[in-house]
């Protein structure tokens, strides 16, 4: 068998015989698997995979294999299992099918073959046309420079009526109980009134307005009142022990108090 | 004779036909434009279309076919580059909602701002016995439910603040009025103990209408950003 | 009466004018699209569009209206995208990054993945008739074309590899039945016989919802790094 027979031109040298060197050499690397050389023999068929020769297929295939080996060439398993399935195959062919019911019957067997070349023969093809599309990036491009989508931090605030309403009240409380405080602290009592009276009306024996004694103890007018009430109440119960001496000349004008002397016993 | 209506095209027709004029050469800039990813000056662009194309034309043209569109072809000193359209920038955020608290200082002016509107900083601080640090107003500014009303008639013409109907519409209150007063609190329990004679919570109103002791907010308290503009308080 | 050529406006007055009236909502499709770097979602254009807008709608207008540009919108899978006219690829080379160059096996394997998706490893095999499909599937994995879907309900239960969006994108196809020559390939009865008996699916597919013959990968699986995370995928 030649090598024109096998179809093999293109993984052949016909640089001229040269009888120390074998004629053919078979470039089984280039073959993806024994399915590949099968569909490179077929091609050489030059016929439709649909009206292929199974049989004409299998000896080409076994006589590839057979010139590989010859040639010590080692073969992938895959190979070899390949042309093992076809030499079986071959002579379930070539026997007279006995109708036994049981298993594929060698036509189906054939017939498997040749839907599996032309469903690589297709996927092929169809691999071929799938790489000549428009690629992105070969043949088409996205935009360039893309704008950057900005995220913009918002802050959702939240806030409840509650935690206004309670804000509100913590404050208004807060400030309230604060003044009250306050107040305590500038309320005279009658004892620290009479006290400081007692300290004050002893170094006068003249007749004197009393606010302008208070006065200098009254940090901010609003105390003015409270001062005013405690210190009165005071200097009546110690006009009253006969300590002081009290002076009005009518409602609403200044009171005078002087210090009530030993020897002036005489009331205004 | 012709009718009017049988030589009236779609305009989109007419439209489209424009298109298929268009020189091939269009097309190219357009790609190389789109595709590039900086801007590109006239000398490139020239160097890759056909020569004898007047380029600084074809892009002036294709500048004003864009002009109207939400993609402008503009103009970077010689470069020219695509662009999405400046008044569509906003489409271009995204925003990440942040879940933020007011601090209790905030929530406190702002009970203050509420309950006592118009009212200007110093009022603010004389109400809560501290002085309220800038950054309290800032913050409340921020959340777009107070906003400067007016300048109080006053030395020094302070800001007056108050609230808006964000503030209402986030409390889910329908009016101002309805903020609960002094009865209303104690009886939620709100406020509790004895208070001291003459506590009062006032009758909050939100009137737009300034008052007699206001004065309106001039250009420049505009300009200063204090005032939220209008869209972004929709928001 | 007026004549033709009073009639006659200058086409290109009547294509401004065609601009003009275009819904604003087509400029802000625009700019989204133009400004995205990645091929967008429908639902994400349209929650950022004004609500009740036919977004389906006015992007095939979009797609038309940019059909005859160097520019095209193109849609790929639910998502849609701006790219540059097929062919101007010649106008385009010194753009073009060179892309890996996948072995005639691995083109081949993608190509059944691609056409008979579901697919295991073993059924790759089967129709390439070589068992060394475990490095192109590596080469194919990183080119982030393909990803393990599942694992067939089967002995040993193999994992079942697909196609995803950015094959889909890759390859310009706006949906898998767009594969080239699929119809053909179906015709032939080519596409059913790699599956096992009992599971003929007439039609390749990349809906992740899985076949009936298919179970959902595991957690080691995703520890493997076999499968691409989710996050990543969006991306």
């Amino acid at each position: 068998m030649s090598a024109t027979e096998w179809g093999l031109e293109p993984f052949a040298s016909d640089a001229g015989p040269e009888p120390d060197e074998p004629r053919l050499i078979v470039d089984v690397e280039g073959f993806e698997g024994p399915l590949d050389l099968l569909l490179a023999l077929a091609r050489e068929q030059k016929v439709d995979l649909a009206k292929i020769s199974i049989l004409a297929l299998a000896d080409q295939y076994l006589a590839f294999i057979e010139q590989a080996r010859w040639l010590r060439l080692e073969l992938a398993a895959d190979y070899l299992v390949m042309a093992a399935w076809l030499a079986y195959l071959k002579s379930r062919l070539l026997l007279p099918e006995v109708p036994s019911g049981e298993g594929p019957s060698a036509a189906d067997l054939a017939n498997a073959l040749a839907l599996r070349l032309k469903r690589l023969a297709a996927i092929r093809v169809a691999a071929g046309r799938l790489f000549e599309r428009a690629q992105l990036g070969r043949d088409v491009f996205a935009r360039g420079a893309p704008e950057p989508i900005a995220e913009i931090k918002r802050p959702q605030w939240s806030a409840t009526l509650y935690d206004l309403l309670t804000a509100y009240t913590r404050e208004r409380q807060r400030h309230a109980l604060a003044r009250v405080r306050l107040t305590k602290r500038a309320v005279w009592s009658l004892a620290e009134a009479r006290a400081a009276l007692e300290r004050l009306i002893g170094a006068a024996s003249e007749w004197m307005a009393i606010d302008q004694f208070l006065i200098a103890y009254v940090v901010e007018p609003s105390m003015r009142a409270t001062v005013f009430a405690s210190s009165l109440a005071a200097m009546l119960e110690m006009a009253r022990e006969g300590q002081i001496e009290l002076n009005q000349h009518t409602a609403f004008t200044p009171i005078y108090v002087r210090k009530r002397a030993q020897a002036q016993a005489a009331s205004p | 004779m012709a009718s009017l209506a049988e030589i009236r095209m779609d305009i989109d027709e007419v439209a489209d036909a424009a298109l298929e004029r268009r020189p091939e050469e269009l097309r190219q800039l357009e790609a190389l434009l789109f595709a590039a990813s900086e801007p590109l000056d006239e000398k490139v662009l020239a160097s890759r279309l056909a020569g004898g194309v007047d380029v600084r034309n074809l892009l002036r043209r294709l500048q004003s076919e864009y002009a109207a569109r939400g993609v402008n072809l503009v103009r970077i000193g010689n470069k020219w580059t695509f662009r999405t359209a400046n008044d569509l920038s906003w489409l271009l955020t995204r925003e990440a909602i942040q879940p933020r608290k007011l601090s209790r200082a905030a929530m406190e002016t702002l009970a203050i701002i509420a309950y006592h509107q118009p009212v200007t900083r110093a009022e603010i601080e004389e109400i809560r016995g501290v002085s309220a640090a800038k950054g309290t107003l800032d913050v409340l500014l921020e959340t777009g439910w107070i906003r400067p009303r007016g300048r109080r008639k006053a030395p020094g013409r302070p800001l007056t603040y108050g609230t808006n109907e964000a503030f209402l519409s986030h409390f889910g209150l329908e009016k101002l009025s309805d903020l609960p007063g002094l009865d209303e609190l104690q009886g939620a329990g709100l406020i509790e103990g004895s208070l001291p004679a003459g506590f009062s919570v006032p009758m909050p109103s939100d009137d737009p209408a300034l008052r007699e002791d206001e004065e309106p907010l001039e250009e420049s308290d505009l300009d200063l950003g204090l005032v939220p503009q209008p869209a972004g308080r929709e928001d």
